[in-house]
C-alpha cells in the first residue's frame, strides 16, 4: 500500500485537521466526534444543510461546506458512515431554529445512522428533514433490495439545495427541491484500477491490465461486470446509455452534465471524455447548459470516471449558478 | 430448563464480550477480507473498533446486571462503529437488553428469547429476510436452535452449541446467495460465490456465546 | 497502459477540445496550432500573460487562462514543449499593443522554443518579455548545467502576475514582479508511482511496493534518489526542509504553503501533508498566511506530491488574493 | 576532393531525408526507451512526428537546391517538434542550409562544411560542450572526422563512413558520462550508465548520411 499518511488509524484525523488548517476562512473543524462546519456557524435566519459518509470521497463533503452549499459535513472512518452520535453533534452545531436537512446517500449503513440521528434531534425538538440521494443507475431497484446507490449526483444536489437554503427557502420546501433533484439525475461510473482502503492494506479487487470494471460505485467495490478496456468514446457511450435511457433523458431537455474522476483520474482523461458525452447528447437533441468536470466524488486513489447527468428546470439552474464558496467549488459572491 | 442449568450472570456476559472481542480482533483481516469481495473492505475494521470501545466501556461499569452489559455494548456499537454493522449490531444488542431489563441472571429460556429479541431488532432495522445475504442469514437458525432446545428441555450448554453450528450452516449458506439487502447487492449475480461478512461475524458471536457457557466452571 | 484515452495520437487534441466544451464561459480553444485563449481576447487595456509548455501537467496552464490570471496558454505534446509558431499564434491571438509576458519553466526545450517564439513577435514589433521559472531545489543550479526546473512556483507566478497585468500594470514591472516571485519560492516534489506518457505506453520508471522516489520534477522522469517508504510527517519534512533551507526561509517570513498532487494523489493525502507542514513551518516561527492545497502541477496519473513555499510581501500577498476567474482557480469577482 | 567524387546531389539529400525518415519511425520505440531513462520518453515520438511533417513538406517541393532540401527539414522540425530536440535540429538544418544557399551541388568539402554548420548551430543553441551528454558528443566526432577526411583527401564515401563511425563511437561514450545539460542534468550522478538520446539519434544521421553516398549508383 502506497499512501502519503502516518498510519491508517489516524489518517482521516490527520486530513480533517490538515483541511481546517488549509481553509480557516471557510470551515471549522470539530474532532471527536469528527464533524465540519461553516466558519461562521450556526448561520442565522438559514435552514441548515448538512451531508455526511464515509470518507475517502473526498472533496465530497467537508468541501462542499461554506456560503451557498453546506453547513456541515460529517465524515466517518474510510467507507463507513459516520455514527447517529457524531451526525446528531454537528446537527447541534449548526441548527439555528429553522431546521436542518440531511442530505444522504442511499446505503444501508448510511441511512441507518442518519435515521438514529434524525431521532436524537428530534427528541431535543431539533426540526429535522432527511432527503435520500440514490442516482446511481448500475443498480437494479426494487422494494426487496438496498435500491440505488448515492454518488454524483450528490454534489449536485448538495450545490442546489444549499443555495435555496442561502436565500431562505424553509426546510419542507427544501427537502421538496431535494427530491426534484434526485428525481431528475441518474449517474453510472466505471474503473480502471481499485483503490486501496487504509486499514485493509490491499486493492479491493484486482484488475488486468487490460480489463475495466463497470458499474462500480464509490467505495472501491467491485462493479456488475469486468470487460476489455475500450477506447474513451465508447466507454462514454456505455455509461451514458443507461443513464439517458433510464430517466429517460430527451430530446430537447436541458442538462448539466457532470464528468466526475474518481480520484486517481488526470483531468486530461475527464476532459477527453466529456468532449464525447457532450457530442453524444447532442445527438440525441439533449442540451448542456452547464458543466462540471473534475475529481469530486471519489473513491480514494481509484482510477475512473462517473457520468451524471441533471435534468434542469429553471430554478435548478438559477440555484446552481448562485453564489458558493467552498473549498472545492467556488463561484460568484 | 433442566434443573441442572445453572444460569447465565452478568459476569459469563461479561466474558463472551471480551472473548468476543478477542475473536473479532483475530479476524479482523478475514473479515475485511469477506467484505473486500462483495462489499467494501471496513466490516472486520468496523466492528473491531466497536468491540474494543465495548470493552472499554464495560470495563468503567461496576457489578452490572445483564441487561446493563448487553446496553453498554450496543450504545458503544451504535457510537463507535457507524457503516451497517453498527446500527444493526447496535439495535439487536439493545433489544436485547430490554428483553431482560431487570433480570440479575438469565435462565436458558431468558437467553433464547435474548437472541430472539436481538433478531427482532435486527430485522425491524434492516428490513432483511433469510435469504437476502445478511446477518440475519446466522442469526435466525442460530435462534431457532436455541428456542427448539429450550422447547426440549434441553441444557443451555446444548442447546447453544446447536445454535453456533446451525449459525455456522447458515453462514455457509450464504455463499451461493445472490445478495439482495446491504452493498453486496450492488454486485447483483456476481455476489454469489463469495461467504456473507456480516453473517460470519454473527456466526462468531453464536460460537464465543455457546463457548462461554460451555466452559463455565 | 489504463487511460480513459482514445489514440494516444489524439489525447492532448480530444482533451482540449473537452476543455473548451466544458469551459465556454472561461475560454476559446484553437486547434492547429493549438493554443488556449481567455474568451475575451485580445483584453483592450492590458499586457497579455501567457504560459505554455508540454502537456500532461493539467491543470497547468489553459486550467488559469481566464479573468485574473492567464490570457493565453500553449501546450504542447505530453511532457513536450510547444513549438514557436505555436507560441507565437497565441501571442499574436492575445497582445494587445500593450505587449506580452511569457512564463516559461525552465526546461531546455522550452526555453529554446519560447525564445524563438520572442524572436518571430519581435519581428513582428510585438513587444514580448520572456521570464523563466526554476524553483526546484532537488536539481542543483550552475552556469554548466541546464539549471533548476519549473515546478509548483510556475502556478504562484502566474497568478501573482495575472493579477497585476488585470491591474494595468506594464510590461517592465510584470516582468520585474515575475523574477521577484521567482526569487522568493522554492520546490521540491516526490513520486509513490511513475506515470506512463501516452505515447510510451509503459511507465518511464518502477517502483518497488516499498519504495518513493524523491527529487522529481514534473515530467514522469526519475528523481535524485531512490528510498524505502515513509510516513507522511517524514516525506514531508524530507520534503521542506532544502525548501527553507534553499532560500532560506527564516523566522519571522510569511508565506504562502502550497501542497500539491501529481495527478492521482487523493486530496486526503494532500490534507494529511498539509497539516505536518505548516506544524514544521511553525515550528521554525515561519508563519503560513495564504495556502492552496490539490492537484495543480501534475504528471499524468502520478501519485506524489510536491511541496512549494513562497515568501510574501505585501504586494504578493493582494495580487494573490485579487480576483481570479479560471477553471482551476476561481477567487472573488 | 579526389576527382573521382561524385557531388552530393538535392536528390542524394532527399534520399538521406527520407531514408533518416524510416530509421527514426523504426527506432522510434528505442528512442523512448533511451530517454525513459533518463528524460521524458518523448525522443523519439517528437522526431518521428518531426521527420514525418519533414518528408511531406518535401514531397510538396518541386527541384529544390540542397539548401532548399536542409531548409524544409529545418522549418519543418522547429515547427513540428518542439522539446529540446525540435529547436536543436532545427537550428542545425538551418545553419546547413544557410552555409551552402545557392550551390546547386555539394563537393565533399562542401558536405564537412554543412556539418560544421550544423554543429556549430547546435552548439549555439543549447550551449553544450563536448562531454556534457547530448547530441554534440556524437556530432564533434563526426564533424572532426569529416574534416579530416577532406583534409586527407579522402573521398566522400570514405570520409562519411568515418564521421559515421565516430559519432557511433561518441554515442557509446556518453553511457559513462554524467549529463550537464537537458533532462538528463536533473538525475544528477544517477544519469551515468545510459546512453543518450539525442547522441543516438545523431549517430543515426551520420549514419543514414554514409549509407545513402556509399550507395550511390
Ligand atoms: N439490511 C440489512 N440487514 C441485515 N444485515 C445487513 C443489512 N445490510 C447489510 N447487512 C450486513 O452488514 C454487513 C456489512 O457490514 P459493514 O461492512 O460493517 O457495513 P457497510 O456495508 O456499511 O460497509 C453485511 O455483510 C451484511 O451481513
Ligand atoms: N543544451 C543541449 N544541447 C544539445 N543537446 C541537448 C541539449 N539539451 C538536450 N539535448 C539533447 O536533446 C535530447 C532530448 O531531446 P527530446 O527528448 O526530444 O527533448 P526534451 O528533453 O525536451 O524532452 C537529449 O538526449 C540531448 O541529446
Ligand atoms: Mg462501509
Ligand atoms: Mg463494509
Ligand atoms: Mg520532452
Ligand atoms: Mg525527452
Amino acid at each position: 500500500m502506497k499512501k502519503i499518511i502516518n498510519d491508517p488509524s489516524t489518517a482521516v484525523d490527520d486530513a480533517l485537521a490538515g483541511f481546517g488548517a488549509a481553509h480557516p476562512d471557510l470551515v471549522q473543524v470539530h474532532h471527536d466526534p469528527n464533524y465540519v462546519v461553516r466558519a461562521d456557524a450556526p448561520v442565522r435566519g438559514k435552514v441548515a444543510v448538512l451531508a455526511g459518509g464515509g470518507s475517502g470521497h473526498e472533496p465530497l463533503h467537508a468541501g462542499f461546506v461554506g456560503p451557498g452549499m453546506l453547513d456541515a459535513a460529517v465524515p466517518g472512518p474510510v467507507f463507513t458512515s459516520p455514527t447517529p452520535d457524531q451526525i446528531f453533534a454537528a446537527i447541534q452545531a449548526v441548527d439555528a431554529s429553522l431546521g436542518t436537512i440531511l442530505l444522504v446517500k442511499n446505503y444501508t449503513g448510511d441511512v441507518l445512522n442518519f435515521e438514529t440521528a434524525a431521532e436524537l434531534a428530534a427528541a431535543e425538538d431539533i426540526e429535522v428533514e432527511a432527503v435520500v440521494i440514490d442516482d446511481d443507475v448500475a443498480v437494479r431497484d426494487s422494494l426487496y433490495t438496498a435500491g440505488r446507490r448515492g454518488v454524483g449526483g450528490t454534489v449536485l444536489a448538495e450545490k442546489i439545495v444549499g443555495a435555496a437554503a442561502e436565500r431562505g427557502a424553509d426546510l419542507a420546501s427544501l427537502a421538496t427541491l431535494c427530491r426534484r433533484v434526485n428525481a431528475n439525475v441518474r449517474s453510472m461510473g466505471m474503473a480502471l484500477t481499485p483503490c486501496t482502503v487504509p486499514h485493509a492494506g490491499k486493492p479491493t479487487f484486482e484488475l488486468g491490465d487490460n480489463e475495466m470494471e463497470i458499474g462500480i460505485g464509490i467505495h472501491g467495490e467491485p462493479g456488475r461486470e469486468r470487460l476489455p478496456l475500450e477506447p474513451a468514446n465508447a466507454i462514454v457511450e456505455r455509461l451514458l446509455a443507461p443513464v439517458v435511457e433510464d430517466l429517460p433523458f430527451g430530446s430537447g431537455d436541458r442538462t448539466l452534465l457532470f464528468v466526475n474522476g474518481m480520484g486517481g483520474t488526470p483531468l486530461m482523461e475527464l476532459y477527453v471524455a466529456y468532449a464525447h458525452a457532450e457530442k453524444v447528447l447532442a445527438q440525441r437533441g439533449i442540451g448542456v447548459e452547464r458543466r462540471l468536470v473534475g475529481n469530486y466524488v471519489t473513491s480514494l486513489e481509484m482510477q475512473g470516471m462517473s457520468i451524471t447527468l441533471l435534468r434542469l428546470d429553471d430554478e435548478m439552474l438559477d440555484l446552481w449558478d448562485a453564489p458558493v464558496q467552498t473549498a472545492a467549488l467556488r463561484w460568484g459572491r | 430448563m433442566p434443573d441442572s442449568d445453572v444460569p447465565m450472570t452478568a459476569q459469563d456476559l461479561l466474558r463472551v464480550i471480551a472473548d468476543y472481542q478477542a475473536v473479532i480482533a483475530e479476524n479482523r483481516a478475514y473479515l475485511i477480507e469477506l467484505d473486500a469481495a462483495i462489499g467494501d473492505a471496513d466490516h472486520g475494521e468496523n466492528l473491531d473498533r466497536g468491540m474494543k470501545a465495548a470493552v472499554t466501556r464495560l470495563a468503567e461499569t461496576d457489578t452490572p446486571t445483564p441487561a446493563d452489559v448487553l446496553k453498554t455494548v450496543a450504545t458503544a456499537l451504535i457510537s463507535k462503529v457507524g457503516g451497517a454493522a453498527g446500527p444493526l449490531y447496535g439495535t439487536a444488542f439493545l433489544r436485547a437488553a430490554n428483553a431482560v431489563t431487570g433480570k440479575p441472571e438469565l435462565t436458558g429460556s431468558d437467553v433464547a428469547e435474548v437472541l430472539r429479541a436481538g433478531l427482532t431488532g435486527l430485522v425491524a432495522r434492516g428490513k432483511a429476510e433469510p435469504g437476502d445475504k445478511t446477518m440475519v442469514d446466522a442469526w435466525e437458525p442460530g435462534v431457532r436452535a436455541a428456542e427448539r432446545g429450550v422447547e426440549q428441555g434441553r441444557s443451555m450448554r446444548d442447546f447453544l452449541a446447536d445454535a453456533a453450528d446451525a449459525a455456522e450452516q447458515g453462514m455457509l449458506a450464504t455463499i451461493p446467495l445472490v445478495a439482495r439487502k446491504g452493498r453486496a447487492s450492488y454486485l447483483g449475480d456476481r455476489s454469489a460465490g463469495h461467504q456473507d461478512p456480516g453473517a460470519t461475524s454473527s456466526a462468531m458471536l453464536f460460537r464465543v456465546l455457546a463457548t462461554v457457557v460451555d466452559h463455565r466452571v
